[in-house]
């Protein structure tokens, strides 16, 4: 079997180029959200400067590190000092930290949020102490924003493809020994244990097998996915090589949302480059084992992560699923055999081989093992991509990394699984990532979305937010989820309108537990959720939307009346200036007043006061 | 085979079946919507979801595509699925108000209101009734493979059309879709350009339309479902194949083509029936202009209980039932000019039998018979006939009617009353005219064939009207029914059993007897010119040669077949030399007859 | 009278080399006589015989009338000269199994027509040149095209006569008829070996020579001939009485002609008319 | 032995025609059989014989009956199609037809010989047929041409 060695130690003496380089080198964090946030016009401002003024350096562009409220991200590597990353780095900062630390030896410690290698920059802290990344454990993003995800020998220099080597050495029974040993399970969100769905694969009669890389990731405000596959395709595909390899399949497919175009290429550019090297192709390393890959767009529906949509729309067909049994382990795409596992899932695969499955099962708790990674999003301080071991409690989370809630926000809860999850209030807080523990608080690990939710968001408001969005996303095929999930909608619009009637809750939980309980497929039995539990931790909130016609969080707007406490109002003006209909008036340092007729309730003046002088009647 | 519990009780069913067979094969009734023998299962509708409460993951599963696994414990009715049933229910009676069956179904399930509003009707949303099922677009695309419907967009505004919505070129016309559909919401000439030409049910003379594979008639012998070529699908485009997949002897076999056989009889009877003659020849009778004038044949099935409206006596204009009828007798019988002259025997007893089951139909009816004089000659007829006029079931008015005119939504009939001497005019909702009887299309063929003759109305001629009545003159073929003379069951049972018996008399002996009047050759004339062979119908001649004792041959003669010579005399008349005589009618005997103009 | 010279040697030639190599058991051919006014019937039976056979324009008979005969059939294969007119009589043996092809040599020999003046048969005569035979002694002639409408003259003048002259005709004509039978035994499709004439029980045919019988006779023997006569005349040839014997056949021919189109004797695999019919046979004058 | 008609009288107003009709057994026959039944009168100086077919006839019959002093000879059989012997009634229409042409040609009256198709049912054509028939053969009057043969007058 060849064992690429001169490629290795080719891209090890790359590596070490890089790192040992004689001019300084700068890491720009260029995936999807840096690029939003301007990391475009950095890297070009950066380009010019170092052109015209014939400064000695280097540009290299990385995957994200996850810290979207700190985007653009930039590192820069001193000849002969640690790396250190600089947070919001816009065009006119990027100048300042070129003459002044480039240039100079002023380390800009104002904008530093740590060092990232070993060695002192005074004034400057470690970067693995920031707040946002004490708690976090990184191996499946240990490459994301590290890496150049557009360069394989960055990812052969850091021991890539060594697990699917191993694998090859091991053979299919020993490779799958490990995953069992490191008790991995399903990051899509049921947390099935992937030993045991790709055995059923293995054992299933009929040929040829498939394996399939579910990264539709429709949940809104989740990323994950996406940041691995934008900063490390390439061990997404060492582990469904891995996969392919124990199940004896063929070839795979990767599934990705039409809507991650970044994704797709650099997953292209990884594909190809991985052909070049003979990891992906007929008879890889002359071992016998033949395994290739190909990208599948999906077409923009959120029901396509449900599996059987999944293979209907690689086969061409309308995405709706279909009655299980049989599963896809039995018949699956074409009909034959195939296994699905989420993009986090095969990306964890490599190092559980490499490092064998003990080390993984070392990290997490008794039933859930490794680590998970997070989008945590919504009303918190520090919003991005947590990875943290599983155990770990929400509160830690929300609070210590994320920072908690937003200035003078007290929390109220944490929406955990997207659609199909369920939120979890301010007492659970300290449920621990469990899987099971999750499934118990009616929550649901999920893909990994958190949204942290504060005082000023209506429960009632989210529930219909979730269940609008799955009457859109809902195939319509089966009665209980096209009609059920249609009919709480229209409940909770009612509700929300003031039109709540006596009986609506009962109606809801009657009609969420019908479309858990008869949907035919996992959207359906999942889209209750938002809804019932919503009710089961903030019932007072429903009630107070149905009887008092009242919604305290300011959202529902044809409930809401605005009006300012003279005691606290200072008069600043700021809310005058922002009304969109000057529905406020009053006298500079005096008490101001809304007039009901004019206000819209847009709920800015709500939101803006600095000394929180509106209320809510 | 897999053993699984349903409701407390066991049963047995073959690997691959479903839990809704094994309920099936129990007897057990679990409602369905979206499910149809001949269409994949999908499991959409979840009206037939059942609760499986071991062996296998509890919870809900639809029993329509649900496969049965060894050692299931399934609850039918339990509350769990009592209370999914009652609320996929609610929300399809909201989804589809116009949906009777969801109707039904509903108040079966004890559902009297409904909490969830009706939802909002899109724009183009053409059918109330549609749940969405998808039973039409999946037999469309799998079972007769045209696709021409599809579904058109996601979630609550999902709907059945054809891509873009506008009219398909691929739909083959075949109504499948409606067939199968459980609230009758498709209609395929929504979206078929080709009109759907319905298939006119030709025992019910028309007045209701058949699939292209039916049985011709419910007492049909053998009662056995025939392809009609022409309309059926599978013949015109390939497409389809529905009935071949759904037939579990697995009986249709497209391949078979129609075969002539041929085989060696001892006897035939002529027994092909008849026909009603097309009344609409006489303009002034109305056929054809008014629809609420009809044949005798067409008011038959109307009142008969399989017919087209199943037994409910309706007017075609309106479908009110007609409150007077006229029955006009001799319809095109007993005219000398321009109908036929003879009677045609039935239409005064089916008339009178019409009139009471007319009564049964339309208690508060009013009946009139016009006619000319009732022939009521069988046992007991003419008993059935006053019985009709004594319990005023129906009025008798003698006399011809002249004419009938429609009048607002009425139909004047104008006739004579010659009892009273008077003109009558009665407004009838329904005009039934007693047409004559016609011997069956192709019976003129038929007799050149049996070569037996046939009378100007095309009835078969009887070899005597007194001695033979079910002989022809072809020997071994026999006549009975209508095919015959107009006449009625009784009479047609009694020539059919006497018809049978002859045929029976004919072929159970070992030896034939025949007429002795067959050809005989004079050998010691005959040249061998066998010019006679030429003129045998029957190739009852061949070469015989005459050998002297050392066997060559002195001379060639003809020989006669005296088993099928038929004694025509044809050889006779065109020998020459004389040399073959006809026996029975030998040249002698004729000119013996011949001379007897001398005596 | 004048013999075709260059016909005759090589039928004689022919002759004596079929004789010669046995292929046949006789030649029948024509002979001439000093002194005879027509070449008569001759059977050649050894070869050196065969130069008294003669050709020219005085060969009447018709020499298929001794096929049917016994006593010839026994004398082996026949070799017979044959001229259009014969051909078509044998065609009618062969075509009514009096005779086997087998059994027949056929000498063809072109003729232009016998008799001077031209007899009416090979004025009309489209055979000039015999097809179908074993052997063509001579060059085939020019063939005339002949007038059709000549062809049923005879009948024609008879029937533009009225009914009365017509009977009037017939009657004087038959009343002369001495019932010889030349007619009969001269014509070589009267083959039968009891004719209708001699049957008794019944008496089909009164057979006195009184205008009774005779009537009967001659209706008989033309409605036996219809569809037959191939017109070799024959008959009125040898009737003593000069009754127009062939006016009468060719009426009979005419009708055939014109009904059902139908020659007779133009090939021995022919449907006789009376044998066959179509259903759309004319049937004028039928109630 | 032949012998002339034995009618009393010869003079025309006592004559009474002769008339010798081959009726088809199946047909023809059965026609005038049905007209019997149906009491459809006919003139009787038809003599009716009865044959199997038309076929049946050699048109020698048509002499003998002539001799035998008949005025006229009739020969009916079926419909051509509808012969009982599928193809008798076609041989017959040939034979008696070329014969008919025959007589004409010897100067014997046509008319004296007529063929027709009556089918079994056709009981009032028959009736009709003889009706027509022997009108017409009291009009052409005996069969001269035929009695002068009888009688040893022979003819110019």
């Amino acid at each position: 079997m060849r064992t690429l060695r001169k490629n290795y130690s080719e891209a090890a003496d790359q590596w070490e180029a890089l790192q040992t380089s004689s001019v300084p080198v700068l890491y720009v964090g260029a995936a999807t959200c840096g690029r939003a946030a301007g990391a475009g016009e950095v890297i070009e401002r950066l380009q010019t400067e170092i052109r015209d003024r014939q400064i000695a350096a280097q540009v290299v562009e990385v995957g994200c590190l996850g810290l979207c409220c700190l985007e653009p991200l930039v590192v820069v590597h001193k000849p002969g000092s640690p790396q250190v990353c600089y947070g919001r780095v816009d065009t006119d900062r990027i100048v300042h930290i070129l003459d002044r630390y480039v240039l100079g030896d002023d380390p800009c410690a104002e904008w530093a949020l740590g060092t990232m290698t070993p060695g002192e920059v005074d004034s400057i802290g470690k970067f693995s102490e920031h707040p946002m990344m004490t708690g976090q454990v990184r191996h499946v993003l240990r490459n994301c924003g590290v890496i150049d995800p557009k360069d394989m020998s960055h990812y052969l220099a850091r021991d890539g493809y060594r697990g699917f080597m191993k694998a090859l050495e091991l053979g299919p029974d020993k490779t799958l020994k490990e995953v069992k040993k490191a008790g991995l399970r399903g990051r899509g969100g049921a947390g099935f244990p992937t030993w045991q769905k790709w055995q059923f694969c293995r054992t299933a009669s009929g040929e040829p097998k498939y394996v399939i890389c579910n990264a539709d990731e429709g949940d809104p405000g989740a990323f994950m996915d996406r940041s691995i596959m934008e900063g490390d395709p390439y061990s997404v595909l060492e582990g469904m090589a891995i996969g392919a390899y124990v199940i004896g399949a063929e070839s795979g497919y990767i599934y990705v949302r039409g809507e991650y175009p970044l994704a797709i290429r650099n997953l292209s550019i990884a594909i190809e480059q991985s052909r070049a090297l003979g990891l992906l192709g007929d008879n890889i390393l002359d071992s016998g084992f033949s395994f290739d890959l190909e990208i599948v767009r999906g077409a923009g529906a959120f029901v396509c992560g449900e599996e059987t949509a999944l293979i209907a729309s690689v086969q061409g067909d309308i995405g709706s699923p279909r009655q299980r049994p049989p599963y896809p382990a039995q018949a699956g795409l074409w009909g034959k055999p195939t296994n699905i596992n989420n993009v986090e899932t095969w990306s964890n695969v490599p190092a559980i081989i490499l490092r064998g499955g003990k080390q993984f099962s070392g990290i997490g708790t008794k039933q859930s093992k490794g680590t998970k990674v997070f989008s945590l999003v919504g009303k918190v301080r520090n919003t991005g991509l947590v990875e943290v071991p599983m155990g770990t409690t929400m509160r830690e989370i929300v609070y210590d990394i994320g920072g908690g809630p937003q200035k003078k926000r007290t929390f109220k809860a944490v929406q955990s699984g997207g659609p199909s999850g369920g939120c979890i209030p301010a007492p659970l807080l300290d449920l621990p990532i469990d899987f099971d523990k999750l499934q118990e608080a009616g929550a649901m690990m999920g893909s990994g979305g958190l949204i942290v939710m504060d005082d000023h968001t209506c429960m009632v408001d989210v529930a219909k937010y979730f269940l609008a969005f799955l009457v859109d996303e809902s195939c319509g095929k089966c009665t209980a989820c096209r009609e059920g999930v249609a009919q709480m909608h229209n409940i909770l619009v009612r509700i929300c309108q003031g039109e709540g009637r006596d009986g609506d809750i009962e109606l809801l939980e009657q009609l969420g537990t019908y479309v858990k309980d008869t949907s035919l497929c996992q959207l359906g039995g999942t889209a209750p959720n938002p809804v019932l539990s919503t009710l089961r931790y903030f019932r007072d909130e429903y009630e107070a939307h149905i009887h008092d016609k009242t919604c305290r969080a300011g959202v529902c707007k044809s409930l809401v009346r605005f009006a300012i406490d003279p005691d606290t109002c200072k008069g600043c003006g700021l809310c005058v200036r922002d009304c969109p209909t000057d529905a406020i008036s009053g006298e500079k340092k005096e008490p101001h007043h809304i007039d009901a007729d004019l206000c819209v309730q847009c709920g800015v003046c709500y939101e803006d006061c600095p000394f929180d002088a509106v209320l809510v009647e | 085979m897999i053993t699984l519990t349903i409701d407390g009780q066991q049963v047995e069913v073959e690997p691959g079946k479903t839990i809704l067979d094994a309920a099936k094969s129990l007897g057990k009734v679990i409602p369905t919507l979206c499910y149809h023998p001949a269409v994949p299962a999908a499991g959409a509708c979840r009206i037939c979801v059942v609760e499986v409460v071991a062996g296998d993951r509890p919870g809900l599963v639809p029993a329509c595509a649900y496969p049965a696994k060894e050692g299931m414990d399934i609850q039918t009715q339990s509350d769990r699925v009592m209370q999914s049933r009652r609320m996929t229910l609610q929300l399809l009676l909201a989804r589809s108000p116009g949906a009777e069956v969801i109707q039904d179904m509903a108040r079966d399930h004890g559902i009297t209101e409904n909490p969830f509003p009706e939802r909002a009707k899109q724009t183009g949303d053409k059918s109330e009734k549609c749940i969405m099922c998808g039973l039409c677009v999946r037999l469309c695309q799998q079972i007769i493979g045209a696709s021409a419907i599809c579904f058109d967009g996601r979630g609550p505004d999902r709907k059945v059309s054809t891509p873009y919505n506008n009219q398909s070129d691929v739909c083959l016309g075949c109504g499948a879709c409606a067939f199968v559909c459980p609230t009758g919401a498709i209609d395929p000439a929504d979206y078929s350009p080709s009109p759907i030409e319905k298939i006119p049910n030709e025992f019910n003379c028309g007045l209701d339309s058949r699939t292209p594979i039916h049985i011709p008639f419910p007492q049909a012998v053998p009662n056995k479902p025939l392809i009609d070529r022409d309309n059926c699908i599978r013949f015109k485009t390939g497409g389809c194949g529905a009935c071949e997949t759904i037939c579990p002897a697995g009986a249709i076999n497209y391949d078979m083509e129609d075969e002539f056989v041929e085989e060696e009889v001892g006897a035939i009877i002529a027994a092909t029936g008849y026909e009603i003659m097309d009344p609409s020849i006489y303009e002034e009778y109305g056929y054809g202009r008014y629809p609420d004038v009809v044949t005798s044949l067409e008011f038959e099935r109307m009142v008969s209980a399989s017919g087209p409206t199943n037994g409910e006596l309706t007017r075609p204009s309106n479908g009110e039932p007609p409150k007077t009828i006229v029955f006009l007798q001799c319809i095109g019988s007993r005219r000398e000019v321009n109908g036929k002259p003879y009677c045609s025997n039935i239409c005064c007893m089916y008339t009178a039998k019409h009139a009471i089951l007319y009564k049964h139909k339309v208690h508060d009816g009013q009946a009139f018979v016009f006619f000319m004089d009732v022939r009521a000659a069988g046992k007991n007829y003419d008993q059935f006939v006053r019985r009709v006029v004594k319990e005023q079931i129906a009025t008798y008015v003698r006399g011809r009617v002249s004419k009938v005119f429609a009048r607002g939504d009425k139909l004047i009939v104008r006739g004579a009353d010659t009892l009273s001497g008077t003109q009558v005019e009665i407004a009838a909702d329904m005009v039934v005219l007693a047409a004559a009887l016609v011997p069956s299309s192709g019976i003129r063929e038929l007799s050149q064939k049996l070569r037996v003759g046939f009378d100007e109305h095309g009835f078969l001629l009887e070899a005597h009207p007194k001695l033979r009545p079910v002989d022809t003159n072809t020997a071994g073929v026999f006549l009975a029914g209508c095919c015959h003379s107009p006449k009625d069951i009784p009479e047609s049972v009694a020539q059919a059993g006497a018809a049978a018996s002859k045929a029976l008399g004919l072929v159970c002996h070992t030896r034939l007897s025949r007429e002795p009047t067959i050809g005989i050759v004079d050998e010691s004339s005959c040249n061998g010119c066998f010019e006679c062979e030429g003129v045998c119908a029957y190739g009852a001649i061949s070469a015989k040669e005459l050998k002297d004792k050392k066997g060559n041959t002195l001379a060639t003669v003809a020989n006669i077949n005296q088993g099928l010579c038929q004694g025509c005399g044809a050889c006779a008349a065109t020998c020459r030399s004389k040399s073959i005589e006809v026996q029975g009618y030998r040249d002698d005997q004729l000119f013996a007859a011949i001379n007897a103009i001398n005596r | 009278m004048n013999v075709n010279s260059t016909v005759t040697e090589s039928l004689q030639s022919a002759a004596a080399t079929l004789l010669s190599e046995g292929k046949v058991g006789v030649v029948i051919g024509y002979g001439r006589d000093a002194g005879a006014s027509i070449s008569h019937p001759m059977f050649i039976r050894k070869p050196e015989d065969a130069e008294r056979l003669v050709f020219d324009d005085c060969c009447f008979g018709n020499l298929a009338v001794y096929l049917p005969r016994d006593k010839v059939r026994s004398m082996g294969k026949i070799g017979i000269v044959v001229k259009g007119c014969d051909l078509r009589a044998i065609n009618v043996l062969l075509r009514e199994h009096v005779v086997k092809r087998d059994d027949l040599v056929l000498i063809g020999v072109p003729c232009t027509g016998q008799g001077d003046p031209l007899l009416h048969k090979c004025s009309v005569c489209e055979q000039h040149n015999p097809e179908g035979c074993d052997m063509v002694v001579g060059d085939p002639v020019e063939q005339p095209a002949i007038d059709a409408t000549q062809r049923y003259k005879d009948a024609a003048s008879l029937d533009d006569k009225s009914l009365e002259e017509r009977w009037a005709f017939w009657s004087g004509q038959l009343s002369k008829c001495i019932r010889c039978y030349a007619c009969r035994n001269v014509c070589p499709l009267c083959y039968c070996k009891r004719c209708i004439t001699e049957k008794t029980i019944p008496q089909w045919i009164d057979t006195s020579a009184h205008l009774r019988g005779n009537v009967a006779w001659n209706v008989a023997r033309a409605f036996h001939l219809t569809g037959r006569c191939v017109g070799c005349g024959e008959c009125e040839r040898a009737c003593p009485m000069d009754i127009p014997l062939g006016a009468i056949n060719q009426k009979m021919a005419q009708l055939m002609d014109e009904w059902y189109g139908f020659h007779s004797g133009l090939s021995p695999d022919e449907k006789a008319p009376f044998t066959t019919f179509k259903v759309d046979d004319p049937e004028t004058g039928i109630l | 032995m032949i012998q002339k008609a034995k009618n009393e009288t010869t003079d025309p107003s006592e004559w009474q025609p002769r008339i010798v009709a081959f009726l088809c057994n199946w047909c023809s026959y059965a026609g005038a059989d049905l007209a019997g039944m149906s009491r459809l009168a006919y003139p009787a100086a038809i003599k009716i014989v009865r044959v199997p077919c038309s076929g049946r006839v050699d048109p020698m019959f048509v002499i003998k009956s002539f001799e035998q002093g008949a005025d006229l000879v009739l020969v009916s059989g079926c419909h051509p199609g509808d012969c009982h012997y599928t193809s008798g009634n076609y041989h017959a229409r040939r034979k008696l037809l070329a014969f008919r042409e025959l007589m004409t040609f010897f100067g014997i009256d046509p008319r004296r010989f007529k063929i027709s198709w009556v089918s079994a049912a056709e009981g009032a054509k028959w009736s009709n047929l003889v009706k027509e028939i022997t009108d017409e053969v009291k009009a052409l009057g005996p069969f001269e041409t035929y009695s002068e043969i009888l009688t040893g007058e022979t003819g110019p």
